[in-house]
């Protein structure tokens, strides 16, 4: 129990205590940070560290139930291996961020609160993580929502509050789809405590009859949770939202929160409907056709974006309907590829958007053409932009190549009429389209060109806080690329169990 | 339509009394016709009443020397009902009387209507 | 006959003897009275469910020396004593928590009428919940109309007055359609008391006698019932009354009053006609479908609304919408849920007016959105209460609403025929909820330059202590729910 | 509209109640708020001058005409239809004077046969409210009180504004000292009080009881106060002696029926002698539960009248 309950618990604790404690305790100008900074640091390794211990535990077949919501439906955690995954993944973009900001946020205002909502988010997503049944998923999921509200409103100008709205409003009218499908799912399962089981739980005695019924509920809870993944008819929000935050919160915000839409989406398909209930009807055909639409029209839009942090964020859009699409797919292959790409993606774009950060903070430039040069100004940051952006594009034998590829596999494999063939395509030109818009920056900064005058350059390397979070995810993305066995065949083992 | 219509004709006036007292209290614009439907509305309910107490041949409830026969007196409830309802519908016509008092007092009319447009204007 | 028997008689004529006493005090003497009575009452409903609990079974209790069919009686069962519990605590707490309001609003010479309305309104909510007998029912319901009238018009504006007259008119069409249909049923079976009239009543629906006027009856007593508790389209009074009489008023009304009738209501569905009659008969089709339509206009109102009190008031008419959705889908399940949604309703709405009213305390005193920009900095206690009523009302877990949200669902899945209108309506009007309430919390935390000064928690300990209840009730039924609902099921099971 | 009116706005004024007798002329003193700020006012009365121009006079706006006609013939169609709703529900209950209906139940008959024994009151309905029903009667009684509240509430004026606003002379709009109604009121008058003190203390040996009683006393303050006003009637029952005698009456009748209730639920006989049939004296609790509410409802008469006619006692 202690041991699924400690992570939830311990850096909600410590988030509260922040912000229930007076300002005036670190008003002081440098000590006054570090205990702040010395505070967060403690709660994000402690958190990480049991997070971490949880890997080396056996999945626990039976179910913590902490309480009873209602007679039917108790709160209650359990471990898997999807929920490991995702949990080490969150610990690792969170810490690494997490010491990013200390520096980032030096001089930004109401440092107390970002870092209080930043780690009761961290205990939240764990609670994500853990989540036994759909209830409890749901729970943590609007707490999610609410609680990563701050960090979007965290600048307070009018665009962040439009922005904070819209994001509010799209994402509870995605939580309501899925209070819709909760509602109507109680009925048809095996245990109507709604509680996840590998390959669906759905009783096909109840479902007699009601067929219609159940797959517009699936199609109802999958467009729930593909508004936090961005998916493409909801998908507005997340432009505004994500660049509007300081640069780490977007990179937890863009690199994280929306796998936790992922998440949904696999315990709601894979957890609960069962594959066989889905596979082949109008509900999978409907869902490749958005995730792929949104794959291409993610990536134009990034193409046509300057804006720095908001040409990422559409990538992000584009990215995360990768992985629906390796999802809706519904084979092993497509499967395997879908949690490689998330775990990837959630490390590259937390990379990415640290990058856009250090870059902003320390030229100013928001402005994707105003990057001439800045290879010379801070080169270590760029070198590792330069290296994550490889991992993006999936040039072998950097991280990206790898989950591509399976995807590809899988696509191939389901032999879906139509998608079979357009689904590589399509990947295939939003993977150049992708080193359209990356690329350029790398390029323009390291070779201005010939009518730049380096007489006013000067170092701008942003500090060690910065530079070092930056390196290590540069090296994890290449490195998982080039080792991604092990990591590999754990998921296709889980989903195997799944189908 | 049932049998007992005719020989039921006190309740069918006081069913007559009671709808369109209704539709008084309910439609009229203004508030003292609104009161004088009320009041038909009540009456009718006791005009209903006392024909359910009525037995044909039987004299009020009223012990005449010791003769405690039930074939001598009509049914004693109704009335009872009736008294009660009396009391509860003076009350509440001064009540309703008082708040048009107060109404005009402040707007100067009596229509429902107007006055709910003068608080549109009155803002507050 | 065990002494605690007694306690329902007494608890009514205590507050009566209240009421009467008050008239004679000052303003301050009627208070403290007032405050003393409400908790030997709350005391007393607690002992009378105890009582039930360990006994297990409802007592009936004479009024006067004649037993069943010729006097009258009381009866209190787990869910009378509950129900009187949570309505004198509810009451205590408003009460104590707008105090300060009061003395600003009421002109010190009618402080004591006001509590006058207070006992009788309090009396009659107990003898609603207690009665045996149908025409004591209809004259408490009386007492409570004219006393609830009494509390809308207490701060004379003329808002308050045109919304005091509303709120007869359409009361009085209500008592009348009501007093006709408890003439017509006495006629028809020749008894007042509930058992009786029960018994008979299912005589007459075996032998198929009397049919027609039978169903006319049952439409009279749930519209009038309907009517008097404000569903649908009979709301038109309830913005103008709830959004500008004091603040106390407010809560007291907006969770108690048309709670009384509902739970009237409910009594009759279950004791006087018999759940199986009712629901034969398909008088309760059109409680369901105003009750579907309340829930969207009400919540399209509330969006409307550019003053928050009124706002919460158009979203009560929402929440009462909800309750009669629960009757009209006519499972026991689905009446279970209602109940709680009662309780849940109680609970959240007389927080939102109350923290409202912080909250317009520190804007000046003005309740357009415009103003209160920025006002759960300034008044931090109740920009937290406020914030908790509208996540209870969107539904987050955690919270009473997601609670009564999940029941009604569960309710209405188990009910083929109306399910999906269900469904699809409480999907709907849980996002408006959403749409309004968050917009209303993102403005209050949304940091201005303000020139209102800052209210301090220190400067309203009643207040900020009666918010801390009032969450903390919220929160409990989020969280026991099931024991909750335990008693609501052990209540109806002594109902029938 | 200054210029003769038709027949047909002459119609139309009377059925909206448009015209306004006398509109400055209200016997009672103005609200506060109305007085404070005069601008509004004078806005007020703008906008209502406008409005009568344009919004309410039917003879032009033809939106209003359309909607007016719709919902008078929506509220005649309502009418009509509930009324032949329960037209059909009447055609089908009993037969009204039948014996054999099923309100002649055993509740009537035990009411009329034992009624005697049980409550000792001759006159059966008065001991069916009064002692086997009492519960309702006290509630009843106790509408009549909070009715009073309320109308105190809206139009108790305090004393001093009584007397500062020159609403003390409350006879302002009525021929001073009516020499023929105060003669008849003189003779009137006690006959009048002799009247409802028998009827209120023979409620349970013939018709009549509390309720009738106090109303006849109350008629009778009432004819009082018009014929000498209200400075000779404060002599002998000014808001003091009101307050004393109504809460005392209620209070008294609170406590008996308490012990009545206590008593019969309990199970004890309790000590109030029935007394013989007939005799004034008999009758258990019913006569001075009688007397008490004829008090209170005289009190509340008298209390209706005086509010309304100058805002006090």
């Amino acid at each position: 129990m202690s041991v699924l309950l400690l992570p939830i618990l311990l850096p909600v604790l410590f988030g509260i205590v922040l912000l229930i404690c007076p300002e005036k305790w670190f008003a002081k100008k440098d000590t006054g940070r570090k205990k702040l900074c010395i505070l967060a640091a403690t709660a994000l390794v402690l958190t990480g560290l049991l997070v971490v211990r949880t890997l080396f535990l056996k999945d626990v077949g039976e179910y913590y139930i902490l309480f009873y919501l209602t007679r039917k439906l108790p709160v209650q955690f359990h471990l898997d291996g999807i929920g490991k995954i995702f949990a080490t993944v969150i610990s690792v973009v969170w810490l690494l961020a997490g010491i990013f900001s200390f520096e980032y946020t030096k001089h930004e205002h109401k440092e107390k609160r970002y870092y209080g909502f930043y780690l009761i988010l961290y205990g939240v997503l764990n609670g994500l993580c853990f989540a036994g049944n759909l209830v409890t998923f749901y729970l943590f999921y609007e707490l999610m929502t609410l609680v990563s509200m701050p960090l979007v409103l965290h600048e307070q100008t009018r665009e962040a509050l439009i922005a904070g709205l819209k994001y509010l409003f799209y994402s509870f009218a995605g939580a309501y789809m899925v209070l819709f499908g909760l509602f109507c799912l109680s009925r048809f399962c095996l245990s109507n405590t709604l509680t996840f089981g590998a390959g669906g739980i759905l009783d096909p005695t109840l479902v007699e009859g009601h067929e219609t019924l159940l797959l517009v509920t699936a199609f109802l809870m999958i467009l729930g949770f593909g508004v936090k993944a961005g998916m493409f008819p909801m998908h507005a929000w997340l432009t505004a939202a994500h660049p509007i935050a300081p640069a780490p919160a977007s990179a937890v915000l863009s690199g994280v929160i929306v796998k936790a839409g992922v998440l949904g989406v696999i315990r709601v398909v894979y957890y609960l409907f069962g594959t066989q209930f889905l596979r082949g009807t109008w509900v999978q055909y409907t869902w490749l056709t958005l995730a792929l639409l949104t794959v291409l029209m993610g990536s134009m839009m990034a193409y046509l974006e300057k804006g720095f942090k908001k040409r990422l964020a559409y990538s992000t859009v584009s990215q995360v309907s990768y992985i629906l699409f390796g999802l809706a797919l519904m084979e092993p292959a497509g499967f395997t590829g879908a949690v490689l790409h998330s775990v990837f993606h959630a490390i590259i774009k937390c990379a990415l958007f640290l990058t856009a950060g250090a870059v902003i903070y320390k030229t100013g430039k928001k402005n994707v053409d105003d990057y001439r040069g800045i290879g010379k100004e801070m080169p270590i940051t760029i070198w590792s932009f330069t290296f994550i952006s490889l991992a993006l594009i999936g040039i072998p034998p950097a991280s990206g190549f790898i989950s591509k590829w399976y995807l590809a596999a899988g696509a191939l494999e389901s032999g879906i009429r139509g998608f079979a063939y357009a689904g590589p395509v399509i990947l295939l030109i939003s993977a150049l389209l992708t080193a359209g818009y990356l690329l350029p920056i790398t390029v323009r900064g390291f070779l201005p060109g010939a009518d730049f005058d380096y007489t006013k350059l000067e170092k701008k390397e942003p500090s060690a806080l910065m530079t070092v979070p930056l390196v290590i995810l540069a090296v994890l993305a290449v490195l998982l690329g080039m080792f991604p066995n092990g990591l590999a065949q754990m998921i296709s083992r889980i989903a195997a169990a799944v189908m | 339509m049932g049998a007992n219509l005719l020989s039921n004709y006190g309740e069918a006036v006081a069913m007559i009394l009671f709808g369109i007292g209704f539709s008084n209290l309910l439609f009229q614009r203004n508030l003292i016709k609104k009161i004088i439907g009320m009041n038909i509305m009540d009456t009718a309910i006791y005009l209903f009443l006392a024909e359910k107490g009525y037995i044909a041949g039987r004299i009020a409830p009223i012990i005449i020397d010791g003769d405690q026969s039930v074939e001598r007196y009509i049914n004693p409830i109704p009335s009872g009902l009736v008294l009660t309802g009396i009391v509860v519908s003076v009350s509440v016509t001064a009540l309703m009387l008082s708040l048009t008092i107060r109404l005009y007092q402040r707007y100067h009319t009596v229509d429902l209507d107007k006055i709910s447009t003068m608080l549109q204007k009155e803002g507050r | 006959m065990n002494f605690i028997c007694n306690f329902p008689c007494f608890s009514i004529v205590l507050c009566i003897f209240g009421g009467i006493i008050s008239s004679a005090l000052k303003g301050r003497a009627a208070k403290y009275l007032n405050a003393f009575i409400l908790a030997v009452v709350a005391v007393m409903s607690a002992c009378v469910l105890g009582y039930t609990l360990q006994t297990g079974e409802s007592f009936t209790y004479v009024m006067g020396r004649f037993p069943a069919p010729w006097g009258n009686e009381i009866r209190a069962g787990v869910l009378e004593g509950g129900m009187a519990l949570f309505f004198s605590l509810i009451m205590i707490l408003s009460l104590f928590a707008g105090r300060e309001k009061l003395n600003e609003e009421v002109d010190p010479e009618k402080m004591n009428l006001y509590f006058i309305m207070i006992n009788l309104l309090l009396s009659s909510l107990l003898a609603l919940v207690y009665t045996n007998d149908l025409f004591t029912a209809y004259v408490f319901v009386e007492i409570n109309t004219i006393s609830a009238c009494g509390l809308i018009m207490i701060r004379q504006t003329g808002r308050t007055i045109e919304a005091a007259t509303r709120y007869m008119i359409m009361s009085l069409l209500g008592s009348g359609m009501l007093l006709m249909g408890i003439c017509m049923l006495y006629d028809m079976t020749g008894h007042l008391l509930m058992e009786n009239i029960h018994a008979n009543v299912q005589i007459l629906a075996e032998s198929g006698q009397y049919h027609i006027p039978l169903m006319v009856t049952i439409g009279m007593i749930c519209v009038g019932l309907a009517i008097k508790s404000a569903l649908f389209p009979f709301h038109t009074w309830l913005p103008d009354a709830y959004g500008y009489s004091t603040v106390s008023s407010a809560a007291i009304l907006s969770s108690l009053v048309s709670k009384g009738y509902i739970f009237l209501l409910l009594k009759i569905i279950y004791r006087v006609v018999g759940f199986d009659v009712i629901y034969g008969s398909r008088v309760t089709d059109i409680l369901f479908v105003f009750g579907l339509a309340g829930m969207i206009m009400g919540s399209l109102s509330a969006i409307k609304e550019n003053d928050i009190r009124r706002m919460i008031a158009f979203s009560s008419v929402a929440q009462i919408g909800y309750i009669y959705m629960g009757f009209g889908l006519g499972t026991q399940v689905a009446v279970v849920a209602s109940v709680f949604h009662i309780l849940s309703h109680a609970a959240t709405k007389s927080l939102l007016f109350i923290s409202a009213s912080g909250l317009v305390d520190a804007s000046g005193g003005s309740k357009k959105f415009i103003d209160l920009t920025g006002s759960g900095y300034r008044n931090k206690i109740a920009g937290v209460a406020f914030s908790v009523g509208a996540l209870s009302m969107v539904g987050l877990p955690l919270f009473s609403g997601f609670i009564s949200k999940l029941l009604f669902a569960q309710a209405a899945v188990r009910n083929s025929g109306k399910m999906l209108p269900t469904l699809i309506v409480l999907a709907i009007s849980t996002i408006l909820n959403a749409i309004y309430f968050m917009k209303t919390v993102i403005r209050i935390y949304t940091p201005v330059e303000s020139e209102y000064p800052v209210i301090p928690v220190k400067r309203h300990k009643v207040f900020g202590l009666a918010m801390v209840c009032f969450i903390a009730l919220n929160v409990f039924l989020g969280l026991c729910s099931d024991l909750v609902i335990r008693l609501i099921e052990t209540g109806l099971s002594m109902f029938a | 509209m200054s210029e003769k009116k038709t027949h047909k706005q002459k119609f139309s004024e009377w059925f909206y109640g448009e015209n306004d007798p006398f509109v400055a002329a209200m016997p009672v003193q103005e609200q506060k708020e109305h007085q404070v700020d005069e601008k509004t006012l004078q806005e007020y009365e703008k906008e209502r001058a406008e409005r009568h121009e344009k919004v309410f006079d039917i003879a032009h706006n033809g939106k209003i005409r359309a909607f007016r006609r719709s919902y008078r013939v929506l509220g005649v169609m309502m009418c009509l239809l509930m009324i032949s709703i329960l037209l059909l529900a009447v055609s089908y209950l009993p037969r009204t004077g039948n014996p054999a209906n099923p309100d002649n139940n055993e509740v009537s008959r035990v009411y009329i046969e034992n009624g005697l024994q049980d409550t000792g009151a001759v006159n059966v309905v008065a001991g069916m409210i009064l002692s086997y029903r009492a519960f309702d009667t006290f509630g009843e009684t106790n509408v009549l009180f909070i009715a009073t509240c309320c109308v105190m509430i809206l139009l108790m004026l305090d004393e001093k504004a009584l007397h500062t606003s020159g609403l003390s002379n409350d006879r302002f709009y009525e021929p001073k000292n009516d020499w023929i109604l105060q003669k008849i009121a003189k003779i009137l008058v006690p006959i009048i009080f002799v009247f409802g003190i028998y009827v209120m203390l023979n409620g349970h040996i013939s018709p009549g009881g509390g309720f009738s009683g106090g109303a006849i006393l109350g008629a009778g303050m009432i004819l009082y106060v018009n014929a000498f006003g209200f400075k000779k009637t404060q002599k002998f029952f000014n808001e003091t002696v009101y307050k004393v005698i109504k809460v005392g009456a209620l209070c008294i009748y609170g406590v008996l029926i308490t012990y009545f209730f206590f008593m019969g639920a309990n199970g004890l006989n309790n000590h109030i002698p029935l007394g013989i049939p007939g005799h004034i004296l008999s009758a258990g609790l019913i006569l001075p539960i009688d007397v008490l509410v004829g008090l209170e409802v005289a009190c509340t008469m008298y209390a209706f009248y005086a509010l309304f006619r100058r805002g006090g006692l």
